[in-house]
Order: structure tokens, then C-alpha cells, then sequence
């Protein structure tokens, strides 16, 4: 007898017809209010720089490696011009107004003079500021250039050696030492993994400067650095190369120094980074106009990079309840894809997240979690999304949690997610082990294999649980949304509206480093990203 | 049972005394019959014998996973078993208020925070918000008791300028990531830091929690108090009432 | 805000509207299959007895015990009469006359004279044969009586302490030890088993005795024996009351004693009974008339006794391939039906079984199975059905085992079965553990609580993979029904067509003790049972 | 790395040297802290030290069921492990005929059996059956191998007769039933009962196997050689053609 036996297939990521029957001028109407949220805030963002923008457009001149003291030139350099006439005008003018004026033959050279103290910078008027801000944009071309380099590159490599299906499968390594994390991202390749992430060390994104070099100290996860970047990217073109399909690689982007470590992403070819334009703000306690400041330019970035974001929601759920706070995500997404679009980034660049955080001893909880997913997935048709395992709820009842992360697996299928986070059954234990990471691979594959294209005889029962619990989520996020719409997006953060953390837009950390730009604020890279000049 | 009867103990796989036990583990060796053996020698190494190695899978070419089933020889002695005992009366949070305000005849103040570059509140905030935890509320929602909430990756020096300036009877950190032994190590640093800044037998009482920490590691670590997993904020409560008040509560 | 949170709930066993949209005529063409190749069987069953019918009719009058050599006076006395004047007129008329002629005031007394070789027995003719009938059916009557007062406690007992929901979750215990299965069976019930089943210890089934009194002493399996029935019984009563809800009791018919153990059920009130009509023949080697004649009569007495059946398809997926057999399960279950209707059971009171054994490695082995439990559950919609979880594929890894166990649990959520067999992950392993149980149970809870009602947002694309599979099985079914009729049911199990076993008619154990009716055969159980007298 | 090199290695949980190893096992206890403790004082002696106790469960009032994650100190030598190497060659099915025509002149004769109350055929089929198993067919499929086989639950005695009948060169018996050491027990009855049946040295071949024996107990069970699960026809032709035909093939 013949089985219509076909080949082992993921789930179609591509736009499925409406299972949650959603009214499409109800989704116009809740994308419009993401705009007006979010307007105010791309306002002020586009009117306030931060030391660490400003660090990143003399990375992207450029200007790399740090003092005996492991302070990176960047800094000094940044920090100096503070000192001597303020950031609102951007260090781009002051910079090369003092080489135009010979204090040094190049960046490094000039920095380091001026942190022996032999500069002083000003901020050049006329001719002047116009010759220097034309060879400054010169000099950030050429970061830019090397960016735009990166990405071809990045493409003819996908194309020669093939494209993963969707849902992509996404590993982390988090060894602390980039030595170790590097064989162990190659095993992860070889055992399936199409997206390797390196988790960062605890702590970073707390540090107002980028670390340098390859490190091998870090707490439950590895300093992201522009050489660490290069070691790993490196690595895995090697096993690109052995697998024939192309692995990519992801870090994190948001913290204190967003901007410079988008750049130094773009300058590596890294492939996806973690991106939220809130994450900071409420799982770090940095200010809020610090972080809509720089995930903006660090977006832009991105955007020229070619680089897929992904954003952080799946965190609410860690802190809030997953079933109460549903809406929040829904919220969430909708304004990280507006700001997301305004920085120029594309749908197929958004990897919005979200995740299987419900309780699971709640009655229906896989009904609501596919209810969720669902969700995401018909807001976003076009959008790659990230879906990430159950980890609040995972408890040292490893075969639970094994089983749990199965059904994790089964929703991802069932509503086509793009970026499957792999679950760990060891996740309220230990750092996941080798065996860990390839039990979970297992159970991704049994599910896909024998389940993958379940979607396809699933729909949802017409005015069903599932059809009805999306559209009362939606509904709660447009009331949400109106509120914020009235109230402002600043104040609805510091009353704690997302993961339950009330953030003052007055307060957090990296606020010293705000600066509202001055008239005349100039700032090269800004200009070329937004195409205002090439 | 009687507790006296079952003093020693053997694990239970389906009979009584059978002495069953499940392993897995990784070996850094190619997948062959040989690895296979070595996965057997390790079990037997452990006391188990005979070890039935019943699932082997390469993964990759220098690693295989093992899973292994069989009896291990070794006995429990319950009798032996070391365990921290609650020392003191569980309270309700009126007992508690009651306790407070005639024992110290001002609210109790209470700096919480999460130390070194650990962002992980939820457990802290479990103990100290008012929503609290596993239907108990938080400390917050005593009315006697002043709580300072100072959230995630504070430093030592922070809390410990905080802790004066608040006059803190208590000091209660969260240490999650332990990683390299962090929690440990923030511990001692943190520790340290208190005996540093107060003059002796004058610091504030020192508590810190996470669900890896062994709690009979207090006096080594330097603090009065270790809280693991599970813990409630009925529990901690109490725990402050009778270490700061003892017989005047 | 406010879910729709209901208390959670197992997935309605209740008739559900046609998923496979199954054509009513194409059912009853293939039942009326059935009806065809069974109706020669059933003849050949009319017109035989074996020594275990005879033994039966000999325990339901009250014979019980054994001889020095723990021989069972039934088999003394069934073998005696055989020697004498053979079986073709049944052992009834035979020993009544005995009794009448004064050999023995009670059974015990003739049988223990019989063994002593102190009577010899004869065919009773006109007068003395109604007289030996009359009695006989008296006699034979006394133990009917007690089953029916049995299945009024047990409706009595299901009404006072309640009934559990569907499905029912089945737990075995299999220590050899009728004393140590006591407390596990009290532990598996507190744990949350509605039926505890005692595995029987291997080989008993090729015995052609029932061994006596409480057992110790068995290989991965206690023996069946009354006092082992009446032990596990009580014991179960004791915690139904603690526990407020009937725990039912489980054992084994199917071998070369069915109609014996059957009458011991029965006496003992068992709730259901392992009972197939092919199993001994396919799985044990029994001859396949022997076979035949016992599963009718034990039907009978199980009918009587208002004891559930449960047929063993699911072990042909244990030697056949799950895929290219899954037709064959349809058949035998329609058979089976077939066999348990003209037996007088109801719907009620059939078991079907079938099984989740598809190889995982299968792309879609999920989808098929899917389809294959959606086909049972709407061609027998009334129906308990017995669904059994992997087997043959689980190996020694205990992880993704424990996973597979989840997705048969949530294929029998999706399909609403109704005796729910709970998967063991060391079912490659060891016969389960007490964690093992544990775990297994904690499985099923999840999976019910969290997608228990998903069926009713579940409704398979129509023309789906899963619609047409399960109507690709049907036509697979009727043509080998077809052919069946064709050939007759003898010849094809002669010719391996079931669980890929050849067993031909004048091969296999227990032959000899198959023998035709004569012309004045009297069966006073049958009589009575076929209600042509009371 | 060479074999050399690791001659002596440990577990591997997520780096070099950590001895991470997973454990999970029942004590008859009540859940309580006191069990908790027992439960670490099991897994330190078993090795594991620090002994994390992850997962406590109560399984009624009696038992508890933990999950203990930690590193043990035991080092593997993978230098002492002993295995059954295989020590004839791979034949192909054309081979083995071959071999067969050349050394014994006439067909092999091989009889097969589950003995004892064992029912599970499907282990010994696969060997003998024409389907096979793992993709290669079973001995049913070389012409020069008459196989006899006699299904389950054979009594030995049985099996003794019909083996002098065929005159078999080889006997094969599957035992898949282990409980109370079944396979053990039976197969010892069935050597025994040859060794007893036929003369010294002219006993066929005994070769067992199923999925929980230990291959290097053959001498110890009285029998010529030991399968275990994963077998493959393949394999046991080729060591009946080594072990009948020895140098001959
Ligand atoms: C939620 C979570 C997060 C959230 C934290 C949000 C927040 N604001 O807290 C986010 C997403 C931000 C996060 C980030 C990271 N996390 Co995290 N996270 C978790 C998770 C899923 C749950 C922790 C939790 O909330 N538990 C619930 C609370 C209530 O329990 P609890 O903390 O044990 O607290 C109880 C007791 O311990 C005690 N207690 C705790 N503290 C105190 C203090 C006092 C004084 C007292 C009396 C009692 C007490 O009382 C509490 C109530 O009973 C765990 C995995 C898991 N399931 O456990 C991983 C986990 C803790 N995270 C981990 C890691 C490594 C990280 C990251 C470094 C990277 C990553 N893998 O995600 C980052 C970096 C964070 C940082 N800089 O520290 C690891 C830690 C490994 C280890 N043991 O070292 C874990 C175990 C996951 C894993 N297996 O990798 N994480
Ligand atoms: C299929 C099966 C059955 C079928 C058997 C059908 C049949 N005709 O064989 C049925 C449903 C009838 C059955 C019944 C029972 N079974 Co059963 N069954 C299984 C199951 C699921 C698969 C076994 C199998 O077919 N494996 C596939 C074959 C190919 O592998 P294999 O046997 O290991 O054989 C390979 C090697 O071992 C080797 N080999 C084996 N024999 C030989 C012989 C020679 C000479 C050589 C060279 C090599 C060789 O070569 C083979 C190919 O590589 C196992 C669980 C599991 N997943 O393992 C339980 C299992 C074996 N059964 C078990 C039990 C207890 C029973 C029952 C007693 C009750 C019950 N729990 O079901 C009854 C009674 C049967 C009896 N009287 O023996 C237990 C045994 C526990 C133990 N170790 O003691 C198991 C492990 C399940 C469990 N955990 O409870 N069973
Ligand atoms: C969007 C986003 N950014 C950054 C991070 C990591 O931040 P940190 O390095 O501060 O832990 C996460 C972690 O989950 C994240 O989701
Ligand atoms: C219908 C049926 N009868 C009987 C049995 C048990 O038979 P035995 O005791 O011969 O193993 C089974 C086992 O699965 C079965 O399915």
C-alpha cells in the first residue's frame, strides 16, 4: 500500500490564509496607533545624541583598540571633546577640525595625543566646519563601505551555499571563554543548528564601553568584542563551508553601548541581533531616552548591515504573567516594528519575539498558547518571529521539561514560527550541556518530522477557544495602546506597563551620556545611513 | 513505617531494597563498543552493578551520551542526614507587625537588592513586593516592616552606603547566576564589605537567597542566613522577627 | 482581564460530528463484511466444545479447588469423564447422572471419588438425561446468580463512589508477586489509576489449567488465579472508598483457559477482561478452533457478568509494520465486533484496541497516527476503544521516550479514546518503575489539562492528509474483508494475514482438546446464557 | 585527540574535565528536607560532589522520586575495559555460502527457538527470518543454510529432540524476558540439557542472544557465544562459518 510519504518538511512560514478570521481594518487601526505612540519618541530620538552614538561613528571611521588601561580609544577620545566643548554638536566637527588642524595624522594618533593632553578641540564655524564635516563623512563611508561589503558577501555565501528552511534552529553557547564557546558553536552547527547565539556576560550591558580583544572571563556568557565577533564569525564559515548551509551568527546589541556594538556587528558580518527598543530600559534600568536614542541609530545600522533583529518580548512573560500579559507582547511587537520601519529596517529583517511562558498547570494552556502564537504570527505575516521555549515554568523535573519544550516545538509548527529558540530541558539547572543541546535537537526533529505539517489539517474551529482568545488579545492591545496614545509611551513606561518594571523617564542608567543636539549638530554616519548624502 | 525502622534506606526501583537507579551522562569518546564499556566502568565506579548501558548516541565524532539503569549497592543513613531545621516560629503577618512593634517599638527596615551583575529580581522581588509569592504576600505588605528595594546589578558599595543610610536592621541579597561560583564569590565580597564599613557586632543582619545556594554554607560565606529554593516571605519574616528580636518577640 | 478558564477537563468520548466524513453506507458495507466472514466461525463454535467450556460449566456449578498435585479438580474430573465417554455430549450429563446415581453428594466429593478411580460415568438416555440436565442447570445456575449479583455491587459501587471520566487511565502492575502487586496497585490507584490490569506471568496463558490459591512466584507477570482476583479485588474496593471513585480491575481471558478465567472474572468481579478472538491463535500458537469456541463462550459469560472487553490489536503493530498493517487492525476490530455482538456483549462493553506504534522516524508518523485513531473512534462511536501507547519503538532513550509518550497522549486527547493505556519512557527498559508510573501519570496530566479539549477547535482540513488517509485505510479494510469472505477467515490466518503469523486450523496447542458436538450435546451454561432457558 | 591522549577522560557536561553526570532515583522516604538530604547524601556516594538535588517529588506518603545534577570525581580508563571484540570477518551472504559449499560440503543446518514461557519471537526472527533485520536478510535467505525454526515458548526438551533430529550444527535460543534473571536461568537449563544429551564434544553449537545480555558471560552461561541487542543476521552467520568452520572457510 502507498502512504502519501513525502519528505520531512518544517511548516510553511509563508503567509498562511487567516486562520483567526482577524479583520484587517482592525489591524490598520491597531499599526496606527503604534505610530502615534511611538512618534513622539522617534522625535526625541532624532534630536538628543549619547556618548555611545558618538563612539560608534569614530568606530565606524575607524577607530579601534584601547589605552594600557583597557579604556577603548573611543572613549578617551569621545570623552575628551566633552570636556572641551560639549557632545551637542557631535564629535564628528571637533574630531576633524583638530586633524584638519594637523593634531594628528589619524584617529589613534590624535586620541592618543589628546589623552596625553596635547589637544584641545573646538567646535569649527564655517568653512572650517564644512571641510571638516566632508572629510569626516569620508572617513565613516569608509566603515560604512566595508559594511556594505559585508553584507554582499553575507549573500553570496547564503546563495552559494544555501539557505536553511524556515523555522530557522537557534542555538546558544555561553561558556564565558570564547575558546571554549567556538568548538562548541561548531558542534552546535554540525548537530543542526542554523542560528548560533553567544550569549553575553552578565554584566555587559551595564559597561558605558565595548571591551576589547578575545576574552575568556566572562559569568554565563562570553564579552561581546569586535575580535570575539571576528574569532566566532570565522569559525562558523568554516563549518558553513563543511555543512553547505549557511550558520549564522547572533549577539546583543541592546544595553549601553547599542550603537557602537550594532556597528562593530555590521563590521564583523554578523547575521541577527538581540535589538529591543524597550529591553534596556526595563530588564537593565537604563534610561529611557538613552535607549530610544540609541536603538534608533544602532536600527539604522542594522538596516544598512542587512541584519535580522530580534526583539525582546519573550522577557514580559519571565516577569509578568504570560496568559494576564498577553496583550503587553501583542503592544510590543507593534511598536518595536514601527520604530523598527522608521530606522529603515524591512519586515524580513524583524524577528519579533514572543514565547510558551504559560503556566502550564493552567487548563488550557496549549490552547492559549497557540491562541497567542497564532497572533504574532497573522500581525506579522511577513515578519520571520522568533518563538522562544518555556524557561519560568521549567523546574528541575527534567522530564517535564522535556516534554514541555515538545509541545513548545508543536506550537512553533503549528503557527509557522521562523526563529525557533531550542528549549533546554535543563533550564532551571545548569548552562545547557553538550547532551542537553543535542536531546533538544532530537526532540525538535521528532516534532517536525512527524508533525510539521500539521498546520496544514489544523484550522481552527470557526468562533472557537483559539479564533476568539486571539481576537480578545488584540482587542486588549488596541485599548492599550489607546491609553498609551493618550497618557504618552514615557509615562506608560514609568508607571510599568511592560513586565510589570516602572521606569521614570528622569531615572537609569547611561542618562549623563543624553545630549540634546545643538543647531549645527552634525553627525556623518546618521546623514549617510538615512541617504540625506552617499 | 516508623521513622527508626527505615534509617537506612536503599533507592526503590519496583521492590523493596532493589536498590534501583537511573544515569546519563556524556563521555568525551567516539561512539564504539568499547566507549560503551567505558560507560559501564563509570556506572560500576558510581556502586552500580550490574550497569545496564541502555542507550548510547554519538553525537558528533569525539562525544557520546549514555544512559544507564541499574542497582547501586550503597545505603542511606538517614540518621546521618545534616539538615537546617526551621529554628524559628513560622508567624502570620500580624504576629509579625505585633512582634515588631512591641519588640523594636519602630518599623523594621529591610534594603533588598540583587548584587554583582545578577539582573535577576523576580526571585528578590518575590520575597519583597507586595505581590509576594506562592499566595503569601511580600514583606512589603507589613506594615511593620520598612522595605528598601533596590532591584538588579546594585554594587556592594551601593548597598552597603544604602544599608546606613536607611539604618537597615537587614540586609537581603539575591545571587541567581552561579556560574563560576559567582553567587559564592559576590556573597563573601558582600559579606566582607558590611564587616569593613560597621564597627564589630554592630553590622546589619545579613540574608541572602537563590535557588542554588546550599543553605548550610551561612557561617563560611560569612552571613547569618541562607535561603534556598522555595522559600516564602512568611518564612523570611519570621526568620528576621526571631534573629533580631529572639525572646523579646 | 479574563480567560475563559474552565476547570480542566478529559476530551468528550461522546459521539463527535464525523471528522473523516465518513461515508454511513461504506460502514455498513464493511461491517456487513464482517458479518459475512465471521457467521462460518460462529457456526464452527455452535458446533464445538473444548475441555476448558467443560471445565467452566463445571466452576460456574460450584467446582473449585485442586487435587495433592495442585491439579484443579475440573481437569480431574473433565478428563475422567473424557476417558469414559468422551466429551461430544458435554461433561453436564454425564457427571449429573454420576451425582444422581449417588456417585458423590456434591462435585468435590464425585470429582476426589472419580480420581480414586471409584466411578465411571455414562451418557444418561431420556429421563435420566433430562433429570442430569435439570440439576446440571440448577447447579450452573447457583453461579450465574453470583456474577449477576456482582454486576448489580459493581453498578451499586460505580453509583456510590462515582464513576472517573474518560478516558480511563490504565496502569499495570506485573511484580510476579500477588502480594507486592496489592500495594502497587493501591499506589498506582492514589497516583490516579481508574483500572489497575495484573499482568499475568509469561506462559500461563499455554497452560491448559488455572492454577489455584495466591501466587508468588511468577515471571514478569502474576498468575491468574480466583484467589489472586478475589486479594486484588478487595484491595482495590478499599481504595475505590478511599479514594471516592471505582477503581476497576484488569486481567487476561485470551489463552487456552479463556472460558474458565472468564467464569472467574466473573465470580470475582473483575470489571474487564483481556479478550480477543484471534490473539491466542496469532500471538500464542493456540489452535484457531479451539480458539474460536473458547473466546464465544467466554463473550458469554463476560456479556453476563457486564464486564468491558479488550481486544488486542495493538499487538499486531508490535510484529506488522503500523503503517502497512493499520488495515488489518481495522478488520480484526471489526471482527472482533462482530464476534462480541453475537456473543451478546454491547457497545458498551468493547475495548477495541489499537496502538500508537508507528516508527517516529516516519515523516508524518504523527498525522497517520492521527488518522488512524480518528478511524476507530468514528467507526465504532460508541465504543470504549483501548488505546496503547509505544512500544516497540521506544528504546533506551528514556528522554525522547518520554516525548513520544506525550504525543500519544495528545493523539488520544484528539481523538477521544476512552481507555487510555499509560506509556512507561523505560518501556525498552525495565518493567516499570514506581517513578516510572509517577512520571508516565504527571504525562498524561499535562497533556490533558493543557490540550485535553484542543479536539474541539481541532477540525482536519477537509480532503486533508489526515481525511484521506482515513479513508485510504477503510478501502484497504474492505478489500481485505472482501477477500477474507472470499477465501474464509480460517484460511487467511492460516495465511499470515494477521500480525503476519501463518497459523493453519489443525496446527496449534490445545487441539486435542477441541472436540464436535454430538446430536444431545447439553452446555446448561450456555442454555442459560443464551437465555433459551432460565 | 588520539586514543592515547585520552586514555583516561571524564565526564563531559559543557567543558573539559567537569564530571557532570545526571541522576535520578526513588527513596522510600516522605518528602521532606531530611529526604532531600538523603538524597545528596546517596549521589555524594555514589561520587558526586557537590551533589545538586534539582527536583524533589512526593509520590504518595512514602516514596519520593529526585533529580540530582553534580559532578563526580571518578576517572574512566578506558585502557581497562574489556569487550567482545569481534574476531571472525564480515561475510556477505555470497560468502558465507560459499564458505559453506567449500568447508562443510553440505548446507549448514541451524535450529531456533524461544525457549522457556518467552513469547517474544521478534528478536530471533529478525535473525532468521528472510525479512531480516537492519536491512540485511536473515539466515532463511543463504542457500546454504537450512534454517528450523521452532517459534516460542519451545520447552527444552523439545528443542533437544528436534535439534538431534535435524542434525543441527548450530542452535540458536532468544531470551527477551529478564525479569528474576529468567535468561540466566533458562539458558543454563538449556546448555546443561545438551551437554547432557549428547556426548562430550559433539554437542552443536550454542548460541544465544537478546537485548539484555551481557555478551561477555557466554563461558559462565555454558553456551558458545552471546548477542546482544543491535544484532544483525549478517553478524551471526559470519561467527557460525568462524566457530564450525574455523580455518577451513
Ligand atoms: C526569569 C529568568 C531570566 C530573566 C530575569 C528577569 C528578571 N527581572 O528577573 C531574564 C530573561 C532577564 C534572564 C536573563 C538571563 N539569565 Co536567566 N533565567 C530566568 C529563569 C527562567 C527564571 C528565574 C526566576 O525568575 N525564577 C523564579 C524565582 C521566584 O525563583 P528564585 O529566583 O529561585 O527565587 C526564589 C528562591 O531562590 C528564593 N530567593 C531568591 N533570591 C532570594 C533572596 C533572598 C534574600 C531570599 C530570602 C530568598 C531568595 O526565594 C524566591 C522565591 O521562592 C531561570 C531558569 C529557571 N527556570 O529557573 C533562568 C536562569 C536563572 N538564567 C540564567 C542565565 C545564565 C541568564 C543570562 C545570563 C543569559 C540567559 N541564559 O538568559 C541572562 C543575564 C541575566 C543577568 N545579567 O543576570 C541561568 C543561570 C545559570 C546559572 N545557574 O548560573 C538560568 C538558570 C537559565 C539557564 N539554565 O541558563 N533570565
Ligand atoms: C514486541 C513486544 C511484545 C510482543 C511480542 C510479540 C512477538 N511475537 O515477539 C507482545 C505484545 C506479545 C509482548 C508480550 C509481553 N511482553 Co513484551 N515487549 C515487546 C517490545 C515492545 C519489543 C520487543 C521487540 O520486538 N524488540 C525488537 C527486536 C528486534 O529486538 P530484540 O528482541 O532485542 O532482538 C534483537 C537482539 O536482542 C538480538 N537477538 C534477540 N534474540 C536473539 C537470539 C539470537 C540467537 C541472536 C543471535 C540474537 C538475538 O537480535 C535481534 C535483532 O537485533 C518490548 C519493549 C521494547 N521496546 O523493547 C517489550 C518487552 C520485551 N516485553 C516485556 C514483557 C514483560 C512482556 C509481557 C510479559 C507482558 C507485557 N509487559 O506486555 C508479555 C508476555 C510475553 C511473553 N510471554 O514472553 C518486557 C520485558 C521486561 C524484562 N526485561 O523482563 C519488555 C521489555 C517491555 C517492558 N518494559 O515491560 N511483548
Ligand atoms: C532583546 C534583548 N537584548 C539583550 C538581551 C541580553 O541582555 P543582557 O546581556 O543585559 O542580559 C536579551 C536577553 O534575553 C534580550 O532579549
Ligand atoms: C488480547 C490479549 N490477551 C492476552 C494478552 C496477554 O497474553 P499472555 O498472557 O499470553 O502474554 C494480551 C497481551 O498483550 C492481549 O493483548
Amino acid at each position: 500500500m502507498t502512504v502519501q510519504r513525502t519528505t520531512p518538511s518544517r511548516p510553511a512560514t509563508t503567509r498562511p490564509r487567516s486562520k483567526l478570521e482577524l479583520d484587517q481594518r482592525v489591524v490598520r487601526h491597531a499599526r496606527a496607533l503604534a505610530r502615534k505612540a511611538g512618534a513622539p519618541v522617534v522625535k526625541l530620538a532624532k534630536t538628543h545624541t549619547t556618548v555611545s552614538v558618538e563612539r560608534a561613528v569614530l568606530r565606524l571611521a575607524g577607530l579601534a583598540g584601547a589605552d594600557p588601561d583597557g579604556i577603548p580609544w573611543v572613549n578617551r577620545l569621545v570623552d575628551a571633546v566633552a570636556a572641551d566643548c560639549g557632545l551637542q554638536h557631535g564629535v564628528a566637527l571637533p574630531v576633524w577640525d583638530a586633524l584638519l588642524r594637523d593634531a594628528g595624522d589619524d584617529l589613534l594618533a590624535l586620541a592618543q595625543k589628546s589623552a596625553a593632553g596635547a589637544v584641545s578641540f573646538r567646535i569649527p564655524e564655517g568653512k572650517d566646519a564644512a571641510r571638516a564635516a566632508k572629510t569626516a563623512t569620508a572617513a565613516v563611508n569608509i566603515g560604512l563601505k566595508q559594511i556594505d561589503r559585508n553584507r554582499a558577501q553575507r549573500d553570496k555565501l547564503v546563495r552559494r551555499l544555501g539557505d536553511p528552511p524556515k523555522p530557522w534552529i537557534y542555538l546558544i553557547v555561553a561558556t564565558g571563554d570564547i575558546y571554549e564557546d567556538i568548538p562548541q558553536a561548531q558542534a552546535a552547527a554540525r548537530e543542526g543548528a542554523d542560528v548560533i547565539a553567544v550569549i553575553r556576560s552578565t554584566g555587559q550591558s551595564l559597561l558605558d564601553y565595548v571591551p576589547e580583544g578575545a576574552t575568556r572571563e566572562g559569568y554565563a556568557g562570553t564579552y561581546a568584542t569586535q575580535e570575539n565577533f571576528r574569532l566566532m564569525r570565522a569559525a562558523l564559515d568554516e563549518v558553513s563551508v563543511e555543512l553547505g548551509r549557511y550558520v549564522r551568527l547572533t549577539n546583543y546589541a541592546s544595553g549601553l553601548c547599542m550603537p557602537e556594538i550594532a556597528a562593530l556587528a555590521g563590521l564583523e558580518r554578523l547575521d541577527m541581533m538581540l535589538n529591543d527598543s524597550m529591553y534596556g530600559i526595563l530588564f537593565r534600568d537604563i534610561n529611557p531616552i538613552r535607549t530610544f536614542v540609541d536603538q534608533r541609530f544602532s536600527r539604522q545600522v542594522h538596516a544598512r548591515a542587512g541584519i535580522i533583529i530580534n526583539t525582546g518580548e519573550d522577557n514580559y512573560l519571565t516577569t509578568a504573567d504570560a496568559i494576564e500579559a498577553a496583550h503587553t507582547v501583542t503592544v510590543s511587537q507593534l511598536l518595536n516594528e514601527f520604530f523598527a520601519k522608521e530606522a529603515g529596517l524591512e519586515d524580513w529583517q524583524l524577528g519579533l519575539g514572543h514565547a510558551f511562558e504559560i503556566n502550564p498547570a493552567v487548563p488550557d494552556s496549549f490552547r492559549l498558547e497557540l491562541a497567542h502564537a497564532m497572533l504574532a504570527r497573522e500581525l506579522f505575516p511577513d515578519a520571520p518571529l522568533k518563538w522562544m521555549p518555556p524557561t519560568k515554568h521549567m523546574t528541575g523535573d527534567i522530564f517535564g521539561g522535556y516534554l514541555l519544550d515538545g509541545f513548545f516545538n508543536l506550537a512553533g509548527a503549528l503557527t509557522g514560527q521562523g526563529i525557533l529558540l531550542v528549549g533546554m530541558m535543563t533550564e532551571a539547572v545548569v548552562t545547557p550541556w553538550l547532551s542537553d543541546r543535542d536531546l533538544a535537537l532530537q526532540n525538535v526533529r521528532y516534532v517536525f518530522n512527524a508533525a510539521g505539517r500539521l498546520h496544514e489539517d489544523f484550522l481552527p474551529r470557526h468562533d472557537g477557544f483559539i479564533v476568539q482568545r486571539g481576537h480578545q488579545v488584540l482587542g486588549e492591545a488596541i485599548e492599550l495602546l489607546q491609553a498609551i496614545v493618550d497618557d504618552g509611551l514615557l509615562d506608560a513606561i514609568g508607571d510599568g506597563t511592560f513586565g510589570l518594571m516602572k521606569r521614570p523617564a528622569d531615572r537609569g542608567k547611561g542618562l549623563d551620556g543624553v545630549v540634546e543636539q545643538a543647531k549645527g549638530y552634525v553627525n556623518p554616519a546618521t546623514d549617510l545611513l538615512e541617504g540625506t548624502q552617499r | 513505617m516508623s521513622e527508626s525502622e527505615k534509617r537506612i534506606v536503599r533507592p526503590y526501583g519496583d521492590t523493596t531494597g532493589d536498590g534501583m537507579v537511573q544515569l546519563s551522562f556524556t563521555l568525551p569518546l567516539s561512539h564504539d563498543k568499547r566507549a560503551e564499556g567505558a560507560a559501564a566502568q563509570l556506572a560500576n565506579k558510581m556502586g552500580m552493578d550490574p550497569a545496564m548501558v541502555v542507550h548510547a548516541k554519538a553525537m558528533g565524532p569525539d562525544f557520546t551520551f549514555f544512559v544507564a539503569y541499574g542497582p547501586v549497592h550503597h545505603l542511606v543513613d538517614t540518621s546521618k542526614v545534616v539538615v537546617l531545621e526551621r529554628e524559628y516560629p513560622m508567624l502570620t503577618a500580624k504576629e509579625a507587625n505585633l512582634a515588631i512593634k512591641r519588640g523594636l517599638r519602630r518599623p523594621l527596615v529591610v534594603v533588598g537588592a540583587c548584587i554583582g551583575s545578577d539582573a535577576h529580581t523576580v526571585g528578590i522581588d518575590a520575597i519583597l513586593n507586595i505581590k509576594g509569592f506562592a499566595g503569601e504576600k511580600g514583606l512589603e505588605y507589613y506594615t511593620e516592616i520598612k522595605v528598601v528595594n533596590m532591584g538588579a546589578q546594585v554594587l556592594v558599595p551601593e548597598l552597603v552606603e544604602r544599608a546606613r543610610v536607611e539604618k537597615a536592621d537587614a540586609v537581603l541579597v539575591s545571587q541567581v547566576v552561579t556560574q563560576r561560583d559567582a553567587h559564592l564569590y559576590n556573597t563573601r565580597e558582600m559579606a566582607a564589605a558590611f564587616n569593613e564599613a560597621y564597627p564589630r557586632g554592630s553590622r546589619p543582619l545579613l540574608v541572602v537567597g537563590g535557588p542554588r545556594f546550599d543553605e548550610l554554607m551561612a557561617a563560611e560565606l560569612g552571613v547569618d542566613r541562607i535561603f534556598g529554593k522555595g522559600t516564602t516571605p512568611g518564612e523570611v519574616a519570621s526568620y528576621l522577627i526571631h534573629a533580631l528580636l529572639g525572646a523579646k518577640a
